[in-house]
């Protein structure tokens, strides 16, 4: 007899693979065993750790929303060993994934409320199962917009879904690269992030943000948000830490007396303040 | 029984013995085929973990070899493989490893007939000294198990 | 050591040196090393032969570097070290005061580097009776009673890699054993993954270890895994007749002659 | 259960191991190796020593070994096979000679791998373990067990305790229903009670400082000067994690063989610079004292706020196979001086 311990990774069947950006792919992912499949749940805002067998385990979110039945997806840069690895596979070729994990954007709690998201480079990904999430129950929230920013035009990920979203009404997008970034048909905003948002001065009346980026862009993003009135209360992020087991036993995430695989992914503003400076 | 075929990786250079086993094949001329070849751009690039990663990946025997003293395509960098050689082979040596499986040699691009005379005689060396059980069971981490030691 | 601690009192006060990399009494009856920036720090300095641990491993480490500009107490090992770590330029003689201890305890004071390699040229890296006996008991055992003997003693290790962190020659940043595209070292402490990693760090170790014995001393299992650089050292001194570290003479493996010797290649 | 007294008679401690034996579990004990006494599997009651203050290494490796295989895969061109770890395989082992302190770090372990998710790999194999302790005549200068909660002669955690005393007869307390299994595969050598006092054949180990105070300095002065202070000499080796009955930071890595391999789970330590570093490169905890503090905090502060447990039983293993001596004892004391805030 064997067991299916906590460690064992769920076989997946890699569906379709979307280049994203240079060094960036989007899987999707379809359980093997479709039982599996149709027990698995999860929320917003979760990861799992993924696995290419016989090169190890990496930690990302997942990117598809779960409003989305039948797969997952995960969008990674090639990085380190087991992305290298990952970016080797092909379609149809099997990988690992154990999950979900983590805690979830509190969407029910949003509800009747205005959405902003301020994403930067490779963290659309974990925003855009929210996203998703959001727009596939459209008529929970008020105003959802979307602030989107990558190095150069080439570095935005999701550039079908960026159209998709340009081209509804009932989403405002914003899209900008970094001086030099663009191409000559660029039609986006050329400027960074934070400098961008204040330009765009969205309404911070009963709105929730949700930032997501690399540390400098959060950095100069919160001062502008605190000016434009939002709260430590309705800004929320999402956290990475190393990681290893995803269920709070490894001892790497640990940050404070807080474990960002159990307590996070997703904290507020007022949650990431609280924490010592270790992530 | 069948007799115990040895199985050998070479780690070459590329420009003098990679030639040389080439010409050796071009020249018709026979010799034994355990051999795996590994080509590099210089016997100077081989690193000495390669040689403890052929036996831990099953390897009996192994042959290392470049261009002669003089003659490397980059000036020198025989001249460090040598140091590192000898280096390397004592302190295998020391650890209990049988450098015995280990030949290294120059064999330039000229040479063919000296390429299928180290493999065949390599081959026999190995055949002779049987399968590298020893390392092969160390190696096998699937069904050692690791006490509090 | 009281000459020690005057001079180390001296170079605080005139604001010389920032830091006093030393030894003081540790838990019972042994010695640990000592960051003393004051008179009360230096009052607490020791020096006797329980002082093993080779003080040279701090000169390269971020956190110490940042208490400003260290005198070091250094006996014989320790100022092997520092001119091993000099020739591989990883320390600056203008960075740093070293208060030599000769074999006798007495201070010995010098202001450059030559000056503590022809100091050492007194002192040529020796094996004592005992380390000798134990060498030539390892090496002639039979190949498979070596191996056999090896893999007992390396199969204790559990990689705390406290072997590594206490040798001043390990100073790199990332390991060889840390680098994993392609995974080069089994992370694992099973055979295999510790005969590798030793074997890795022999070899990294060729003719750059001083023979100070700290990797052993740090080694919480006791391995004599200090005998497999301690070959090294003898094998670069019999086949190269390298003779201890050298400012000038360049590092055994990354230099060589054309006519170096071997027996082995065909 | 109430703790039940008996005498074994010092004659009799090998005939009871034959026992154990005889009834097929492994026996795990304390060996006087090479260069240090840790506990390996035995076969005979004269390959075990008595002759210990505590193991080098803990008893912890009996359910958290060094190297965990977690499952083995084979890989084929576009098929994986996995074979689970064969939970039923797990023996029933025997840990003989387990101190009292080492007995006390099982349930701070078993805290952390059953916090939310059971890792059954290691619950099973605790499951399946007994501890018969015995109790400590003789303390060093690194133990400091009764300034945690702990004491020489403490009972939590053993199955079993034996207590030697001055007639070199033991006291045996059995603890646990694990405890009576193996008192009733010998009955014969558990004798009445004796009248004997249990404490005053134990070590003497003097408090040292307030653990609960510990805590309250430790959140108080997370930043502070003091982990620098503390942590100059520290060389961010991985010796302390690896003796300690409780440290449990692993990690899990693929080990491949062509085309089979396994996935394994490694100890690891927050002591390493590399434990926390990102794929970018940023590293969350670069220097030394930010990995003390979080060694330190995380037994004091941290479990007992989120799994109820202190990750620190006194056994001063870390401290004797320090490198560099870094004395967690002395340190204790110096954080529980500091001033109240």
């Amino acid at each position: 007899m064997e067991d299916k311990t906590i460690y064992t990774p769920y076989l997946m069947r890699i569906e379709k693979i979307t280049e994203e950006a240079p060094g960036v792919k989007t899987f999707r992912l379809k359980f093997q065993n479709e039982e599996e499949g149709n027990a698995f749940e999860f929320k917003a805002g979760q990861f799992g750790e993924y696995s290419v067998i016989g090169e190890g385990e990496s930690t990302f979110c997942i990117a598809s929303s779960p409003t989305r039945n039948g797969y997952i997806e995960c969008t990674y840069r090639e990085a380190g060993r087991v992305t290298s690895a990952l970016a080797k596979c092909e379609e149809g070729d099997v990988v690992g994934f154990r999950g979900p994990y983590g805690n979830v954007f509190p969407l029910d709690e949003w509800k009747g409320k205005s959405l902003l998201f301020i994403a930067g480079g490779i963290a659309l990904p974990p925003m855009r199962c929210v996203i998703w999430n959001a727009l596939d129950t459209r008529e929970n929230f008020k105003d959802v917009s979307i602030l989107y920013g990558a190095k150069s035009v080439a570095d935005l990920v999701y550039k079908h879904e960026l159209k998709e979203w340009e081209n509804r009404k009932d989403v405002k997008l914003v899209t900008t690269v970094d001086p030099g970034g663009q191409t000559e048909d660029w039609t986006g905003e050329i400027g960074f992030v934070p400098a961008v948002l204040e330009k765009m001065a969205p309404s911070s009346v009963n709105t929730i943000a949700i930032v997501c980026g690399p540390p400098v862009m959060i950095k100069f993003t919160l001062p502008v948000l605190e000016k434009l009135g939002f709260t430590e209360d309705t800004i929320y992020t999402t956290l990475e830490n190393r990681m290893k087991c995803g269920f709070g036993k490894c001892g790497r995430c640990n940050c404070g007396n807080v474990y960002i695989c159990k307590d996070g992914p997703v904290f507020s503003y007022k949650q990431v303040k609280a924490l010592p400076d270790e992530y | 029984m069948t007799e115990f075929e040895p199985k050998i990786v070479a780690f070459v250079c590329n420009w003098c013995t990679y030639a040389g086993a080439d010409l050796t094949g071009t020249s018709r001329i026979k010799y034994a085929t355990n051999v795996k070849l590994v080509r590099f751009p210089c016997t100077g690039r081989i690193d000495f973990m390669l040689l403890l990663k052929a036996f831990g990946e099953g390897a009996d025997g192994i042959i290392i070899s470049g261009c002669h003293p003089n003659d490397c395509h980059y000036t020198s960098g025989n001249f460090h493989a040598r140091r590192r050689w000898i280096m390397f082979r004592g302190l295998l040596n020391f650890l209990g490893i049988d450098t015995r499986r280990i030949q290294f040699s120059w064999v330039s691009a000229a040479e063919g007939g000296k390429w299928a005379d180290i493999v065949n005689s390599t081959v026999k060396s190995v055949r002779e000294l049987g399968p590298y059980n020893d390392y092969k069971k160390v190696a096998d981490f699937l069904e050692t198990e690791v006490t509090n030691g | 050591m009281v000459d020690i601690k005057k001079k180390a009192n001296e170079l605080l006060a005139a604001n010389a040196v920032q830091v006093v990399i030393g030894f003081e009494e540790g838990t019972s009856g042994k010695s640990r090393a000592i960051f003393a920036q004051d008179a009360a720090g230096v009052d607490k300095l020791i020096f006797n032969s329980q002082c093993v641990l080779n003080l040279a491993v701090y000169l390269t480490k971020h956190e110490i570097k940042k208490l400003g500009k260290p005198a070091i107490i250094a006996p014989l090992p320790v100022m092997r070290a520092i001119i091993q770590l000099a020739s591989e330029f990883q320390i600056k003689e203008s960075e740093m005061a070293v208060l030599g201890v000769s074999p006798e305890g007495k201070l010995v004071e010098f202001q450059t580097f030559a000056a503590i390699e022809s100091y050492l040229k007194d002192f040529k890296i020796a094996m004592d009776e005992k380390e000798k006996e134990i060498l030539a008991k390892i090496s002639n055992m039979s190949l498979s009673e070596r191996f056999d003997f090896w893999m007992q003693e390396l199969g204790e290790c559990f990689k705390c890699y406290a072997c590594r962190a206490a040798c001043p020659m390990c100073y790199c940043h990332k390991c060889a054993v840390e680098q994993n595209k392609p995974q080069w070292i089994p992370v694992a402490a099973n055979n295999l993954g510790n005969l590798e990693w030793h074997a890795m760090r022999a070899m990294h170790l060729a003719g750059r270890c001083v023979n100070c014995d700290a990797c052993h001393n740090a080694c919480p299992k006791g391995i004599p895994l200090n005998f497999l650089t301690k070959l090294m050292m003898v094998d670069a001194k019999e086949i190269f007749g390298q003779d201890g570290p050298s400012l000038k003479d360049g590092h055994l493996l990354s230099t060589f002659k054309p006519n170096d010797k071997e027996n082995f290649i065909r | 259960m109430t703790i039940e007294k008996y005498l074994v008679k010092s004659a009799s401690l090998s005939a009871l191991f034959d026992k154990i034996k005889a009834s097929g579990k492994v026996v795990q004990a304390p060996v006087k190796k090479a260069h240090t006494v840790d506990f390996m599997p035995v076969n005979a009651f004269n390959e075990i020593t008595d002759d210990y203050i505590v193991t080098t290494q803990s008893a912890k490796s009996v359910a958290f070994p060094r190297v965990e295989k977690l499952f083995k895969y084979t890989k084929a061109k576009k098929e994986v096979t996995i074979a689970d770890y064969a939970i039923n395989t797990i023996p029933e082992v025997v840990m003989w000679g387990v101190r009292p302190c080492d007995a006390a770090g099982v349930s701070p372990l078993n805290a952390i791998f059953t916090w939310d998710v059971d890792d059954v790999i290691f619950t099973t194999k605790l499951k399946r373990t007994t501890f018969i302790g015995f109790s400590c005549q003789k303390s060093d200068a690194c133990c400091f067990c009764t300034s945690v909660g702990g004491n020489p002669g403490a009972t939590a955690g053993s199955d079993i305790l034996m207590t030697k005393l001055s007639s070199g007869n033991y006291l045996a307390e059995i603890i646990t229903e694990k405890g009576k299994a193996i008192q009733v595969l010998a009955p014969e050598f558990f004798e009445e009670t004796p009248s004997e006092e249990k404490e005053k054949n134990l070590a003497q180990v003097p408090i040292q400082f307030n653990y609960l105070e510990i805590k309250e300095k430790v959140d108080a002065y997370f930043e502070s000067d003091i982990w620098k202070a503390q942590a100059q000499r520290c060389i961010s080796c991985g010796t302390c994690a690896f003796v300690c009955p409780t440290c449990a930071c692993f990690d899990i890595q693929d080990e491949n063989h062509g085309k089979v391999g396994q996935r394994i789970r490694n100890w690891d330590s927050c002591c390493f610079s590399q434990f926390t570093i990102h794929t970018s490169g940023h590293n969350p905890r670069e220097s030394q004292d930010r990995r003390w503090r979080q060694r330190i905090n995380h037994k004091f502060s941290i479990m007992p706020d989120r799994i109820n447990a202190y990750g620190c039983i006194g056994c001063g293993r870390c401290s004797r196979a320090c490198p560099v001596d870094m004395n967690i004892m002395e340190h204790l004391i110096g954080i529980s001086q500091l001033a109240k805030k």
